[in-house]
């Protein structure tokens, strides 16, 4: 009775936190093991009928889901929590208070690689200072969020820039740097508030500037960074027992452990959906197996229920 | 001479038949020469045959001692004492074969002056005396070689000087003799033949002792009567 | 000085050519081995000694390229060493081999001299023991090592390597021994020891022993052959050879002259 | 083997048929474990046709989609961005400058170590010593990166004030160190494998120890120098985590190693853990980069393995 | 020129020697930067992780919060990994390098081969993991497991392992293989007998760099499917396995899942919680000590082999 | 045979004595070495030949733990070799060495003779030329390397090899010259080469020579140094000791005998 | 003999100073005989203490000589060729200074005749025939080992039976001539010695010829009457 999980690193706090408690509550009867393979490496075991559960960042993609028709594997796809992407700069940095997405835009947009170099040249008003940039690898999640809300367009985005898998290096590398700036998940810089400031990103719709944090995102202002990230769970594994008891047992205690893990809940009735489709067999996603920017809480929960 | 063993066993036993060899030869020419001096006392000349064949033996060993040394050097490489040894050895087979040719020839005289009906017992004393004195000579001149012992040679040599006087005054005794009675003179050039040779064989065992003191202390004493005193 | 009964054959080289890739080390070799006879090959180096040497037991077929012709009989059966049918590592099995340097296996002294018989398949301790300790008599080491037979071979002295590669050798009771300069990497002291071995195995076995020693080879063999720029020049009795050889160019190289 | 073959008895020709049958079986055990070995060796070989299977069938993909002429001359390197360049000199610029940092610290240092190890170091302090630097070898390669980026790219910029926060420079000198064991290690045991008479003849000519090192061990240990600089080239072209950590990930056609830059297997080691949906054509192209540093490496080797030949015992 | 004079030769070795003190600072400069970094990194560490470096920590899996957090799958994944990879590594690599000196011909193909070694060396190891994934884990079906985990180390490791053989071997010299040759000995027997002993404190040698190299891997074991969570070890031979009172195989454990120290490391590393550096640092440290104690192993035992061996 | 015109002091061992750490290998040591002469050594393995020869060019000082006690004065000068004033490089730049095993450097033939003259500074490329002309001429191997001294010397044959040894010794015009079993590793041709030159060069230097082979000893030497266990037990002239040694364990290793 | 370059030329100066010297000393030996006969001829009996001081040259070049040979082979192990010319001329230079010795005492032996005012000119045709003989096999016998020429030697060798049978005519004739006139016997006897001293200088002649052979062929054919034939 072993249950395998594999894929997002972004989610692994949160599916660990949750494998850990089980195991204990079950007193080591039943077996869960957790792997980070990425979003996608993560798909591709699922895909592959490997895994029981696959950790994403993002939707399901549909070349991903087309392999996993091949391979005759359905899923229900879970909606798990928040996770807030989060633009830091350098504690020490004075001049920025606030930034709106077109500022953002013409910091990162391709057109600005080697050109955008100072901080007056996106608002006359910062000084003739260097820019230094950091933010995630071309190949998670992140970036192609980022991209998305910020640039208008996936994966679009200068190069030239400081890029990380690895978000820790991220927070030591604007951390050091009066003149930086990066952004990644939510959950490294509320680990490293003392080192890091959170930028207020203006909110295009109510054009106020709004911090990132738990609440911000809980009650759906802070957008367009905002976003979900996902469980996909075998259809074929819900019908074992110990796979259906752990789904269980995650809903039932995900609002304690992922703010335990520094993520944003959904609330309650998100995870009795999950629950209720995990139960009726509600097979397949609710987006178009490409990536959705500034959906909120609600938008998901209307698709869900649809379903 | 050392008492140690040599590395190479081979290399001793090869040493221990050449100096056998040679102690072997030196006890032929021995015969040779007491025979010949027996002979020539007891007119018993049936011994000369004897003699002459015994002399086929020591040069055969003349040559075969020379091919070991020969093969010695080539093989062993002696140095030192060893070396000494063979080279003396060498030279020594020489007079020691010499000395039994001179055993040869006391043995033929004889013969000559029996068949000639001589009877040469008159001078018999003096050369016996002679014939055994060099006799002596050539036993210890032997044995100082088998012991390698250097006084024993330096006395040998020494000896070889009384020889040489008694030699002479047997000569003087001969001419006074012949002169006395020519028809003595045909048998007294024998004799004086005779005593030459047994004077020869006292040179020889002079020469031999010579080598004796080379081989047994490294000094080369010849033609130095100083080393000898 | 040696007396010399009429020897039997052991093994005769008959028009032995040996090639290493296109260059040709032996031309046209004839020359007999004679039974229980030490025979000593001399030369100037590179004149092809060892490699003659090594055909003895096909050790040239552990390297690729080498090519031999014509043949090597082995008596009494009459067997062509170098025939492609023989197997090599049986000729190895009769014929023995020791070399220039001592190289003693860093095993103890024991497994070095049991070693030959291990590859033969025998294990039994009993008889192992008790071929080991002939072998040792034989060489003349073993009252040396008969206390110490599980110590390393290498901490023996260079004579005593060198009796014990011979005891090795030995042990599986070879036909023909082989000997490479057994001695040129040992003091005058153990050169003798090893000199007067030969000497004393002859009684028991062939050896065919080749020596940059002159002196050496006029004192162990009872043959020599003198090879130049790979041919054998002269062949005869050692006692000839080195007071007499016949050939003027064994003469040079006997006296120390120059080609 | 009995030796007394004299009569042509019917027991000896048993025993002549006994030995012919022991032969066979030899033979047949002989060529029994040859095989054996040679599968062993053939290994090796597999995992080659296998890497370069791997790499090349999903390469073929790659090419089918992207022109080598692009590949090649593109200056720069943007396959998972919307505005996609494959400009593959952009990563071989950034591995060849960390890794030519790494070995202008690795070789003089590894090099002098190995000479002050071998030629001057009383023994107990080189028993000592050469295992304990050779613990630099087995520390995982993240705690170096770590080590690069948080200790000593601060030291550096007390140097170079302007020096960004991740450059080629710190993961290149970080790499160096740990590069340095492989080559002092191995020099090392070169030089020492050079004969003492040879050392002898120098300084019976007067000789000081460092002359005597420089004009006579170095060159007779040339050859096991030049595989100890071959082994820590490939470990310097072939290294990963420091570089991801600590080099900044940027790709970025620099020769400035005071710049960040992405290098060939730091890009391939993000891609391969990332989110990337596997069979994308950024997915692929990992393998067309893996096959480029396949292609250096076995350029690199090839010189080495020819200066080996070249200069192979001197002495 | 004229013959020099004592004072010039005095000045001379004078200037000779001072060049070699400077060279001498120089090398013990060098050295200590070398030493520095390792005290340095494993002072560092053992500081930071002094706090988590109890029994506990050993005897803990996994977990969410720091302070309970230990590497008990981690450490028993990695000796386990190391042990089938030395397990494979080392027969396969001391075959191959025995194949390659001793039988192998001199001719292009052995060059090729050999080119194809040192080129392996320097293949990064990441892209082992890609080639292991395809192999081991799909086309053997051995899955994400212990086995696949080694055998892709063992790969990884294997030109190290067969240069070293491969210089040991050379170094024996070609009269003990005469030697042995010449009592009858065949190929196969010289080699049991002689080469494989006597080259086995170079492939020793070969083995501790290795792996201290395999012990450090990250990259190629999180492709082929290391996991990151795993609280619960493998089954140990013929421990009853679950409720049918059956037993594990012998071998059972080499197909389970599993985690290494690096992983672990990396993991924790990764994490937004600094708390978890502190973990990080008492693992690395714990890594250092299993890579230290296996090479002592390791030269002890190459010194008490080289005792036994010289010529 | 030779002519002893009365020779002067080059240098005279007093009680000497060497330990390596706590094992005396040579005890109280006196003997002289006269100049223009050759001085040969002579006993069995181990008695402390090799020890003596490279004490008198301070190698063992290469080596911790070794220890000198007593003199070697080194005239016309008067020092003590040993002294812990006198810097062992100045020593070994006044006394050259040629070893057992030719060891000519992995460089050109040139380089190799120039190496000494690098050493001391030189660097012009004509006195270079020359001076290593007049050495490989010196050595009798001018002829045999004048049209490639750009060759590799390892390539050479090892009596080329060991004369190029000598030649790299004799460039920096050494006053004393040491020879450690030069021969031991070459054949009867290359030793007689060697011999020939060592007898050359004694018109020009004082040479000391190790040998195993006291027949070398007997052809190349004036002086002959006998040693057993770490003392000298006669020295005398070379014509004499060979022919008619004092000393009773002299006599026993000349001549082969067990000590 | 060789006539290439021994690998050491100090080898080839030693053995070729070795062989000037014995040349030396077989020319001072010549002369010596020469002298020795022409004092007889002439009756110049001042001639004789030059014969009388060269002898002292000879032995001691005789000495010299011996010493030698033992440094050539201690030294060069001399083989084959080599080692037969230094065991030869180890041979060769005892029959030669025994050469000497004989000359010297033919001069002693000239001198006390010619101090007692006998003037032996009667027989002086047969023992000048006798000892141009002699001299003559000397002479060849040198110029056989200067050339190493064994068929020279053979030649001496064959001569010396000519000289015996000359040397027995001329005993015979002075026996009869002391039987006819006893007076002379002194004389005659004084002369038997010189014809005897001259018949052994022949013999020494031809021991050097057996040794030239010996060193130029490798045979030893001493003692065996069939090999010269
Ligand atoms: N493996 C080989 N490949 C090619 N040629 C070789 C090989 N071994 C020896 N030779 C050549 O064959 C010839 C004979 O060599 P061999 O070793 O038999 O000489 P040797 O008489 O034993 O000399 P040495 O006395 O120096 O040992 C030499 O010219 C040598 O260069
Ligand atoms: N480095 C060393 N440490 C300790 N003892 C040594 C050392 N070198 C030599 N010895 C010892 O010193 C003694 C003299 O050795 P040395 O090498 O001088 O002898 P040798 O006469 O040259 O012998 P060989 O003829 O074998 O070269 C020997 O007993 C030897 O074991
Ligand atoms: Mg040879
Ligand atoms: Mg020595
Ligand atoms: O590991 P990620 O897919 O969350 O970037």
């Amino acid at each position: 009775q072993v249950i395998k999980i594999d894929g997002s690193s972004t989610v692994y706090p949160i599916t660990e936190a949750v494998a850990e408690d089980f195991q204990k509550a079950k007193k080591n009867a039943i077996k869960v093991t957790v792997g980070i393979s990425g979003t996608g490496g993560g798909f591709k075991k699922f895909c592959r009928d490997e895994t029981d559960i696959s950790n994403a960042s993002r939707p399901i993609t549909s070349k991903e889901m087309a392999d996993c028709k091949a391979a005759g594997v359905d899923y229900v796809e879970m909606p798990i929590a928040y996770d807030a992407l989060t633009v830091v700069i350098n504690p020490k940095n004075t001049f920025l208070k606030q930034a709106t997405v077109e500022e953002l835009k013409k910091l990162w947009e391709p057109a600005a690689q080697g050109v955008v170099m100072k901080w007056n040249q996106v608002n006359p008003a910062w000084p003739d200072a260097p820019v230094k940039l950091f933010g995630a690898g071309a190949d998670s999640g992140t970036f192609e969020y980022f991209t998305e809300a910020i640039v208008g367009k996936a994966k679009s985005s200068r190069g030239d820039y400081t890029a990380s898998e690895d978000d820790n290096v991220l927070v030591q590398g604007v951390s050091r740097d009066v003149n930086a700036i990066g952004y990644f998940g939510y959950a490294y810089y509320a680990e490293n508030m003392s080192r890091l400031k959170g930028l207020p990103i203006v909110n295009p719709k109510t054009g106020k500037a709004v911090e990132p944090s738990g609440a911000n995102v809980e009650n759906g202002t802070y957008v367009p960074l905002s976003r979900p990230i996902f469980i996909y769970v075998k259809a074929k594994s819900l019908q074992k027992p110990e796979v259906k008891e752990f789904i269980e047992f995650y809903m039932k205690n995900a609002d304690k452990l992922i703010r335990e893990v520094k993520y944003v809940p959904l609330p309650k009735v998100a995870y009795e959906g999950n629950l209720k489709h995990a139960k009726d067999g509600k097979i397949g996603t609710v987006f178009g197996g490409h990536n959705e920017v500034g959906i909120t809480v609600e938008e998901i929960l209307k698709r869900e229920a649809k379903m | 001479m050392n008492q140690s063993q040599h590395v190479s066993s081979q290399f001793d036993e090869d040493l221990g038949r050449l100096r056998t060899h040679v102690l072997q030869m030196g006890g032929l020419v021995e015969t040779q020469i007491s025979a010949a001096i027996d002979a020539y006392t007891t007119g018993e000349v049936a011994s000369v045959k004897t003699i002459v064949e015994t002399d086929r033996k020591v040069n055969e060993l003349e040559k075969a001692i020379d091919d070991d040394c020969a093969h010695i050097i080539a093989q062993r490489q002696p140095a030192a004492s060893d070396l000494r040894l063979v080279l003396g050895i060498s030279k020594i087979v020489t007079d020691l074969e010499r000395a039994g040719d001179e055993a040869k020839k006391i043995a033929k005289g004889v013969r000559r002056i029996y068949e000639a009906g001589h009877l040469p017992s008159q001078y018999g004393v003096g050369i016996r005396h002679l014939a055994e004195a060099t006799l002596t000579m050539v036993r210890q001149a032997l044995d100082a070689f088998a012991r390698l012992d250097g006084t024993q040679a330096v006395s040998v040599i020494r000896a070889d000087a009384d020889v040489d006087v008694e030699f002479k005054s047997i000569i003087r005794q001969l001419i006074t003799h012949m002169m006395e009675d020519p028809r003595t003179i045909t048998t007294s050039i024998e004799i004086i033949s005779i005593s030459r040779a047994i004077e020869r064989i006292g040179d020889h065992a002079k020469n031999i002792s010579e080598q004796v003191i080379f081989v047994a202390e490294g000094r080369d004493i010849r033609h130095n009567k100083e080393a000898i005193k | 000085m040696q007396t010399h009964d009429s020897p039997q054959l052991k093994a005769e080289a008959r028009d032995f050519n040996f090639f290493y890739g296109q260059a040709q080390a032996l031309k046209k070799i004839n020359m007999p081995i004679y039974d229980k006879k030490v025979t000593a090959l001399i030369g100037p180096s590179g004149c092809g000694k060892s490699t003659y040497l090594r055909s003895f037991n096909r050790m040239h077929d552990l390297y690729p390229g080498n090519r031999y012709e014509g043949e090597i009989r082995f008596y009494p059966d009459n067997t062509n060493l170098l025939s492609p049918e023989v197997d090599p590592i049986e000729v190895r099995m009769r014929v023995g081999m020791v070399f220039q340097k001592p190289n003693p296996f860093p095993k103890t002294i024991y497994e070095n001299v049991a070693y030959g018989l291990r590859v033969r398949g025998e294990n039994n301790k009993r008889v192992l023991d008790e071929k080991v300790e002939n072998a040792l008599r034989g060489a003349a080491i073993w009252e040396e090592v008969k206390d110490r037979l599980q110590d390393l071979a290498p901490n023996l002295s260079g004579g005593q390597q060198q009796r014990l590669c011979i005891a090795r050798a030995l042990a599986t009771d070879p036909e023909l021994l082989l000997f490479d300069e057994p001695t040129s990497a040992l003091d005058p002291i153990a050169t003798g020891a090893i000199e007067e071995l030969v000497h004393e195995l002859k009684k028991r076995v062939t050896i065919l022993i080749v020596t940059h020693n002159m002196q050496q080879a006029a004192r162990v063999s009872d043959y020599t052959a003198y090879m130049y720029l790979g041919e054998m020049v002269e062949f005869g009795k050692t006692d000839e050879i080195f007071i007499k050889p016949k050939d003027k160019r064994t003469e040079d190289y006997i006296t120390g002259r120059m080609g | 083997m009995n030796h007394t073959m004299s009569a042509k008895s019917a027991s000896d020709l048993h025993q002549v048929s006994d030995r012919l049958a022991h032969n066979a079986l030899r033979n047949v055990n002989e060529r029994l474990i040859e095989l054996v070995l040679f599968a062993a060796a053939a290994v090796s070989v597999l995992t080659t046709v296998g890497i370069v299977y791997v790499l090349v069938s999903e390469s073929i993909h790659f090419f089918q989609n992207v022109s080598i002429v692009d590949f090649l001359t593109d200056n720069q390197w943007t396959p998972l961005f919307d505005d996609a360049h494959y400009g593959i000199m952009v990563l071989i610029s950034g591995t060849l400058v960390s890794s030519g940092v790494a070995l202008a610290v690795a070789i003089p240092m590894g090099t002098i170590i190995a000479i002050y190890l071998s030629e001057f170091a009383n023994p107990k302090v080189r028993e000592v010593a050469k295992p304990v630097l050779e613990l630099l070898g087995g520390i995982p390669t993240i705690v170096f990166g770590y080590f690069a980026l948080l200790i000593v790219t601060p030291l550096l910029q007390k140097i170079f004030p302007e020096l960004p926060g991740f450059s080629l420079l710190s993961a290149g000198l970080v790499m160096g160190i740990m590069i340095v064991p492989y080559i002092a290690s191995l020099s090392e045991d070169a030089m020492r494998a050079v004969p003492m008479s040879m050392r002898e003849g120098s300084y019976a000519m007067g000789a000081t120890k460092l002359y005597t090192a420089i004009h006579v061990v170095v060159p007779a240990a040339v050859s096991g120098l030049a595989a100890s600089y071959i082994l820590g080239i490939s470990r310097a072209v072939g290294e990963t985590m420091i570089l991801a950590v600590a080099a900044g990930m940027q790709p970025n056609l620099t020769w400035n190693p005071m710049e960040p830059a992405a290098t060939i297997t730091s890009y391939i080691v993000q891609v391969a853990l990332g989110d990337l949906p596997h069979g994308s054509i950024g997915y692929q192209t990992i393998f067309a980069a893996g096959l480029t540093l396949l292609l250096i490496t076995l350029v690199f080797n090839i010189i080495g393995q020819w200066l080996r030949r070249r200069y192979r015992e001197a002495y | 020129m004229q013959p020099m004079t004592t004072e010039q030769i005095r000045a001379l070795i004078a200037r000779g020697k001072l060049k070699d003190t400077l060279f001498q600072a120089i090398g013990i400069l060098c050295l200590g930067i070398g030493l520095l970094v390792i005290f340095l990194l494993v002072g560092d560490m053992l500081m930071r992780g002094m706090e988590r470096l109890n029994i506990e920590f050993f005897t803990e899996f996994a977990s969410r919060r720091a302070s309970q957090s230990g590497i008990l799958s981690a450490w028993v994944g990695t000796l386990l990994v190391m042990l089938v990879t030395a397990a494979a590594a080392v027969p396969l690599g001391v075959a191959a390098g025995i194949y390659l000196e001793e039988y192998a011909k001199r001719n292009w193909v052995t060059d090729i081969i050999e080119i194809n070694i040192t080129n392996l060396a320097a293949v990064p190891s990441i892209v082992y993991g890609l080639l292991a994934l395809g192999i081991f884990v799909y086309t053997f079906g051995f899955g994400q497991s212990i086995l696949s985990a080694g055998l892709t180390l063992a790969l990884l490791i294997l030109p190290i392992v067969i240069v070293a053989t491969r210089e040991a071997i050379r170094s024996i010299p070609a009269m003990i293989r005469e030697g042995s040759m010449a009592v009858g000995a065949t190929r196969w027997q010289t080699c049991r007998y002689h080469i494989i002993p006597y080259a086995m404190p170079g492939i020793l040698t070969g083995v501790i760099i290795g792996l201290a190299r395999a012990i450090g891997e990250t990259a190629p074991i999180i492709t082929i499917g290391a996991l990151t969570f795993i609280a619960f070890l493998p089954p140990a031979p013929f421990a009853p396995t679950g409720m049918d009172g059956a037993t594990a195989g012998m071998f059972d454990w080499v197909m389970s899942p599993f985690t290494v120290m690096p992983i672990q490391i990396f993991n924790w590393t990764s994490r937004p919680d600094p708390a978890f550096e502190v973990n990080a640092a008492a693992a690395g440290f714990v890594l250092m000590g299993m890579v230290l104690s296996m090479n002592a192993v390791a030269i002890w035992l190459r010194y008490r082999m080289r005792k036994n061996i010289k010529w």
